[in-house]
């Protein structure tokens, strides 16, 4: 174990925040909509990271309580993505975002 | 220095089983660098301290997410949805999107003064304590949300009526 | 009955009317009992408001009504009350509203007779409610409901436009009006909103106790002073009046003529007390009003359309009245508005039993109606000497205090541009009443006749008003408190005979003598004067070589510019509007992957905002 | 803390407990009962609604309960009512459409349904970023689905993929699907940075307490781009530019009654969100998030008022025009905050904003639901919400004044009412709005708002003129049934009743934030 000082809370956020780039790569450039979900859990792992840190730093219990909550609501809202996904894919036979591009204008 | 070395290194895999995950070409190989990758997430919070936290993360993440997710790619049709990639004429935008945005938190953060740093540990029991006292609304919410979303998805993902 | 209760019923009645039709589907779709309702209203307006004025002008002076009711309570306090207000100035425009308002309803019945029940049904509806709002304008007692009155006129006017709704056209000259015309009642809802932030309150007048710098009443009158313009068509924004033409003919009459542009004028003598401290927008107004009055006075010569003359003529006598009152000269202004609301709406009703006649808005398709409508013919030659000022015609009062009035404010430019702007009056009615009545006899012609007495009989009356409605202005000069009895002065001396010059030049230049000779002998006569003036042949080719080279070229390009510059660069905003949106909507893609891009764009222009 | 202490000041929750128990008393209903007729089950929720609705008025809800983490406070209530209203006209509007859709499983949206009111609920009293974050997801999670409903697909005939996207005209194509798809992505991408921003505002703050956070932040850096994080993933939510992508498709593509629910519930949710954190504990730190309101209010009326001009589909078109909407429901926020950093005092820009969230509520709810009740005229029996794209373009409102002249009236005032002419409660809304900001001292911005909405003006006319300008043709007569027609009467009665007499609402608007 290793106290999180001023310095691993640097790094740790620096981290987080490479892997929110990260996601943002994936999502703006991915075509598929699994792999753009991929993206997402990117960006909420470093939301994840982010909380983590703070909370080791401050000690406290909210920072985790925080963490426990968004784990889980990242995880709702992928099943529920991942349903539209397959929905997309029954009426149009594919999971490209460009699938469903009939409105627009 | 060790200990500090090793963060370093979990942090390094994190970050490039990211990257490997948002650029592979086939998207089972991108789900499973996606598991390596909050797989290291875990054992960062392992190290942090945050031990039950590590827990959770493996079970739901690694056990929830990736299992959905590879659900959702059987699911879907294989041929068309396994292969995929970066279409060139957005891998520009999404770079530079992507590095202005790391640029602006970086130098945001890096900007950030911290003192000290709390090395007391967190027990489980403190955690579900909280959990069941000031959090209490948000933990039922939360229960209500799940089961919201079990229903959202399941509406969504149905048949039609007959 | 107390004046309280007569002013109530004034204003109530046709806004019962207006509920009930709106309300009972089966009165509104038969056209007869819709009809009936709304002219009975209008009428028990009309009376009540007669008796108000008589009160007011002949006989002792009354006390005020006011009638107000808390309406907008806010922290604590009445933010604005509504009710009624008559008042010496509010009196004769109710009179003047209802009645021409009733006068348009009666004749409406004859004009659209043909229409299908359920149209007219409708028609009548907006009528109701046309007055109804018309009338919470007038007796506003202070300026937020003056303004929401405002708005629902506006809202009535682009139903009553819009009538015809089977022509394309109509549809878009109603939303054009509606819109031109909302734009600048932004200025009005701004204007409110510093009054109200500078005052605490919607009067009239700066309450006592209160100062109002120079400066904000400078802001206040201009922002109101641009709902005027668009309302009450001045330049540049009187570009939505012709087109509001292809309404029907009454509507025009009553909305284009006598009431609805009339509002905005009416505005500016209303919130007098505040204009009064804003010396800037008054000079402004001066200069504004006379040079519309000219400008469309110009235009006017060169349409063929009946109703567009008499459209631009409506631009021109309103910036006659702008520019009396930018002299401060409440009186003036609001008595040609008076005046002008008879002779104009006669005009237009005589225009619309042209019109239906020869189911033709051209000029040159009417000639020679004289032989078979004598009545409505001598009843546009009533209007059109009045609107010319023709002396001892209500026209020439009016007129003629409006320009002693620049000449006492030292305005001299503004003063010549009225001036010959009263000849080209003159000069364009003339054309309208020599083509269309002795004209060369065109084939749509043949088959006209004189139009029936449900339409003659509220045009005699106002064509009855519109001689004699000029007697009144002392008991308008009373009202104001001021001693404006009418002199001879040289002025108006120059100005008539300007108006005779432009009769003259009309009659020689559109004389039938110039074409197949139909003229009738009582026409005949001033023609032989006409002839005698202008028989030796120097002073004729001098004539026609000033008319056709100079005039001529000079007015056709101010048309032109109205035309094609004015009218365009409006019409050209909104096509701009349009086209940007058209380009725009490629951003709307439709594919998910960009609507992302525009979130992380989003999010990253707001952080650097933030950041940076 | 005990966990008893924990309760201390549960009974503010009253109301969230209807909706609660409601929602899962719904899913216990619909499991037990035949399928036969489940629309029982919306005749249940409206019940509850109302119950809910009463419970606001005559139940005393002010306090705190969970040691601070839950405020009931005047402007909490008033939001929670604006939600239940909201809701109560969504399923009263709504039931035939729903019942068409799914006859056997349209207890499940109203399970949905409450889910996310209840989500609405929490959020207007959260004062603990934990329970704003969770309720916030609550409140969306069900309308993913929610817009989705009715675009439940069959496979097509053929096998393979699709060689191109272009679908050919006879098959069925599904515009729920794509509505909810486009609303989930934007959604969760948001939601994630919102997300973000929120950790990092923890991270600086220490506490995830409202009342914690305000003494302990320090502006910087990291506060900016917390704030800016968070100001944009609430800014999809309300639909302001340029985070509004979603907004005209998911309006076009998803069943009109619920479109009628979704412009306005979360919208006020998403503004109660914004005014929770901006009036909260970021009110202190006014320079950091007022620029960026500012650029989003301009970008908003811009874009609103420009892009539905040319729209010729009417859903499409009140998208576009909502996002205006969401310009002045911005101005009001800015006002506010403006007031509270000068003065340090609550002001008339948050009962203003009451006020106006309220009155965009009715209006705009009437709109859809007179679209609605239109296209639902010329739908038949086996139809699924997504096979005719032309049910709600202009063309089919044409002559409606003949075909249905009480419809049209009802379309008349709700239009006039969004487009801010007197005498409709819009009006009193926008002057209001336009008036506070004025005496915060924007100016320059009330000028451009009454310029721009004055051309909005034109777009809002054209249904009018669609409605009374053009003849009917060949259309056939139109008639609501009775439960949509009594949610447009109920709404066109509080549009005039509002708009004749706003002094009574909007004095209560200002009780509410502690004014008056």
């Amino acid at each position: 174990m290793i106290a999180v000082n001023a310095e691993v809370l640097q790094l740790l956020l620096l981290l987080s925040a490479a892997l929110f780039s990260l996601g943002v790569y994936g999502v703006l450039t991915r075509k598929n909509i699994i792999g753009l979900l991929i993206g997402l859990e990117l960006m909420a792992n470093a939301v994840n990271i982010n909380l983590v840190a703070f909370a080791r730093h401050q000690g406290g219990t909210a920072g985790q309580v925080f963490t426990l909550f968004t784990i889980a609501l990242t995880v709702a809202e992928v099943a529920v993505g991942l349903a539209l996904v397959i929905l997309l894919h029954r009426s149009r036979r594919s999971t490209e975002t460009d699938a469903a591009a009939q409105l627009h204008g | 220095m060790i200990a500090m070395i090793a963060l370093s290194l979990i942090a390094l895999c994190v970050v490039s089983a990211g990257l490997f995950a948002v650029r592979s070409t086939n998207l089972v190989h991108s789900v499973l660098w996606l598991a390596v990758s909050l797989a290291g997430t875990s054992a960062l919070y392992l190290m942090v301290g945050a031990s039950f936290l590590s827990a959770i993360q493996i079970i739901l993440y690694t056990g929830g997410v990736i299992t959905l997710m590879l659900f959702g790619v059987m699911l879907t049709d294989r041929n068309e949805t396994t292969k995929i990639g970066n279409p060139s004429e957005r891998k520009r935008l999404g770079a530079v999107s992507a590095l202005a945005v790391f640029a602006l938190i970086a130098s945001a953060v890096s900007s950030m003064s911290f003192t000290g740093g709390g090395s007391t540990i967190v027990h489980t029991k403190a955690i579900g304590q909280a959990l069941l006292t000031e959090h209490l609304l948000a933990f039922e919410a939360l229960s209500i949300l799940l089961l919201a979303a079990m229903l959202a998805a399941i509406v969504v993902a149905r048949r039609r009526d007959p | 009955m107390s004046h309280q209760t007569l002013a109530l019923f004034v204003l109530l009645s046709p806004l019962v009317a207006a509920v009930v039709l709106f309300i009972v589907a089966p009165l509104r779709v038969r056209g007869p009992v819709s009809a009936g309702i709304t002219i009975a209203s209008t009428a028990i307006s009309l009376g009540a408001s007669v008796m108000l004025a008589m009160a007011r002008m002949f006989g002792q002076s009354a006390p005020n009504v006011d009638i107000q009711a808390a309406w907008l309570p806010g922290g604590g306090k009445v933010l604005s009350t509504v009710g009624v207000y008559v008042d010496p100035v509010a009196a004769p425009m109710m009179v003047v509203v209802a009645l021409v308002a009733l006068c348009v309803q009666v004749y409406s019945l004859g004009y659209l007779g043909h229409e299908p029940s359920r149209d007219r049904g409708r028609y009548f509806a907006y009528h109701a409610l046309f007055a109804f709002s018309m009338l919470g304008l007038v007796m506003a007692p202070n300026l937020l409901q003056l303004f929401l009155c405002w708005e629902l006129v506006g809202l009535a006017s682009y139903l009553l436009i819009g009538y015809y709704w089977t022509k394309p056209s109509a549809g878009q000259a109603a939303l054009k009006a509606f819109w031109v015309t909302k734009f600048a009642d932004m200025g009005l809802m701004l204007g409110l909103m510093v009054l109200f932030v500078k005052t605490g309150g919607f009067d009239w007048t700066v309450p006592p106790g209160q100062v109002l710098m120079t400066a904000d009443a400078e802001v206040i009158a201009g922002l109101l002073f641009l709902a005027v313009v668009g309302k009450s068509a001045q330049f540049p924004m009187h570009i939505w009046l012709p087109d509001a033409m292809e309404g029907p003919t009454p509507v025009s009459a009553l909305l284009h003529a006598a009431t609805m542009v009339a509002a905005g004028v009416y505005l500016i003598v209303r919130a007098y007390p505040i204009f009064s401290l804003a010396p800037t927008v008054l000079t402004f107004m001066v200069y504004l009003g006379a040079f519309t009055a000219l400008f469309a006075a110009i235009v006017a010569v060169f349409q063929d359309d009946i109703k567009k003359v008499l459209a631009f003529s409506t631009c021109s006598q309103l910036g006659y009245m702008v520019a009396a009152l930018g002299t401060g000269s409440m009186v003036s202004g609001y008595f040609h508005l008076t005046t002008h609301a008879f002779f104009k709406a006669l005009l237009f009703l005589t225009a619309g039993s042209l019109i239906h006649a020869v189911h033709s808005n051209s000029l040159h398709d009417m000639g020679g109606l004289w032989k078979k409508m004598k009545p409505t013919g001598v009843l546009l030659i009533i209007g059109s000497l009045a609107l010319a000022g023709f002396p001892m015609t209500s026209g020439f009062f009016s007129k003629d205090l409006i320009l002693e009035e620049l000449l006492h404010a030292g305005h001299i430019v503004p003063l010549i541009a009225a001036i010959a702007a009263a000849g080209l009056t003159a000069f364009y009615m003339t054309r309208v009443v020599m083509l269309s009545l002795f004209g060369a006899p065109s084939e749509a012609a043949e088959h006209a006749h004189e139009s029936p007495a449900v339409m003659l009989a509220p045009m005699a009356l106002l064509g009855a008003l519109a001689l004699v409605g000029g007697l009144l202005h002392g008991d308008f000069a009373k009202m104001a408190g001021a001693e404006a009895a009418f002199h001879i002065t040289p002025v108006g001396i120059i100005a008539t005979a300007t108006g005779l010059t432009g009769i003259a030049a009309g009659l020689w230049r559109f004389s039938p003598g110039k074409r197949a000779a139909v003229g009738s002998q009582w026409v005949s006569a001033p023609m032989r004067f006409v002839t005698w003036l202008t028989g030796n042949a120097p002073v004729d080719r001098a004539f026609a070589l000033f008319y056709r080279r100079v005039m001529l070229t000079a007015a056709a390009g101010v048309a032109w510019f109205d035309r094609y510059i004015i009218d365009a660069l409006i019409n050209l905003s909104g096509w701009a509007v349009l086209k940007g949106a058209e380009r725009f909507r490629r951003l709307q893609t439709g594919r998910p992957a960009d609507y992302i891009y525009a979130v992380i764009a989003g999010l990253i222009a707001l952080t650097a905002m933030g950041v940076m | 803390m005990s966990a008893f202490d924990a309760l201390n000041g549960v009974e503010i929750l009253a109301v969230d407990g209807i909706v609660a128990v409601g929602a899962l008393g719904l899913l216990l209903a619909d499991v037990a009962m035949p399928a036969g007729n489940k629309r029982i089950l919306g005749y249940c929720t409206l019940l509850l609604l109302a119950l809910g609705f009463t419970a606001t008025f005559t139940l005393d809800l002010t306090g705190t309960a969970l040691g601070g983490a839950y405020v009931g406070d005047g402007f909490a209530i008033w939001c929670k009512r604006i939600f239940l209203a909201a809701g109560f006209f969504g399923v009263l509007g709504g039931m035939d459409e729903t019942a068409r859709i799914g006859p056997r499983r349209q207890g499940e949206y109203y399970q949905l349904l409450m889910m996310s009111l209840l989500g609405m609920t929490l959020l207007a009293g959260a004062r603990d970023l934990i329970l704003l974050m969770v309720s916030f997801e609550l409140m969306s999670l069900p309308l993913y689905a929610m817009a989705a409903w009715g675009g439940i697909g069959t496979y097509p005939k053929r096998k393979g993929p699709l060689p191109s996207m272009e679908l050919p005209a006879k098959t069925k194509w599904h515009r729920p699907a794509e509505a909810g798809l486009k609303l989930y992505l934007v959604g969760a991408v948001s939601s994630v940075v919102a997300l973000y921003g929120i950790s990092l505002l923890f991270g600086i703050g220490g506490s995830t307490r409202f009342d914690v956070l305000a003494r302990t932040m320090n502006a910087g850096p990291v506060m900016s781009l917390a704030v800016a994080m968070i100001v944009g993933g609430f800014a999809f939510k309300i639909g302001a530019a340029p985070f509004h992508m979603w907004v005209p498709d998911t309006y076009q593509g998803a069943s009109t009654p619920f479109v009628a629910f979704l412009s306005v519930a979360p919208k006020a949710a998403g503004f109660a969100a914004l005014v929770q954190l901006l009036l909260g504990p970021l009110a202190g730190h006014t320079d950091t998030w007022m620029p960026l309101v500012l650029a989003l209010i301009i970008v908003s009326l811009l874009v609103g008022n420009l892009m539905a001009v040319p729209q010729q589909n009417v859903k499409r078109m009140l998208g576009f025009s909502g996002v205006a909407q969401m310009g002045f429901g911005l101005m009001a926020l800015l006002a506010a905050g403006t007031v509270a950093h000068t003065s340090g005092q609550k002001s008339e820009g948050l009962a203003t904003l009451l006020f106006f969230l309220a009155a965009y509520m009715v209006a705009n709810m009437g709109v859809f639901f007179v679209i609605e009740a239109v296209a639902a005229s010329g739908r038949t029996e086996d139809e699924t919400a997504d096979e005719k794209d032309s049910d709600d373009t202009l063309a089919v409102f044409r002559g409606l004044h003949a075909r249905s002249p009480g419809l049209a009236l009802a379309g008349l005032l709700f239009v006039l009412s969004l487009g801010g002419i007197p005498f409709a409660i819009g009006f009193w809304a926008k002057v209001w709005v336009l008036l506070g900001l004025w005496t915060a001292g924007y100016g320059w911005l009330v000028v451009l708002a009454a310029a721009l909405s004055a051309a909005g003006l034109f777009y809002y006319l054209q249904i009018a003129r669609s409605m009374y300008m053009t003849p009917e043709g060949d259309l056939p007569k139109v008639t609501a049934r009775m439960e949509l027609g009594l949610a447009i009467l109920l709404l066109a009665l509080l549009t005039m009743a509002v708009g004749l007499f706003p002094g009574p609402v909007m004095e209560a608007a200002r009780v509410a934030v502690g004014l008056g």
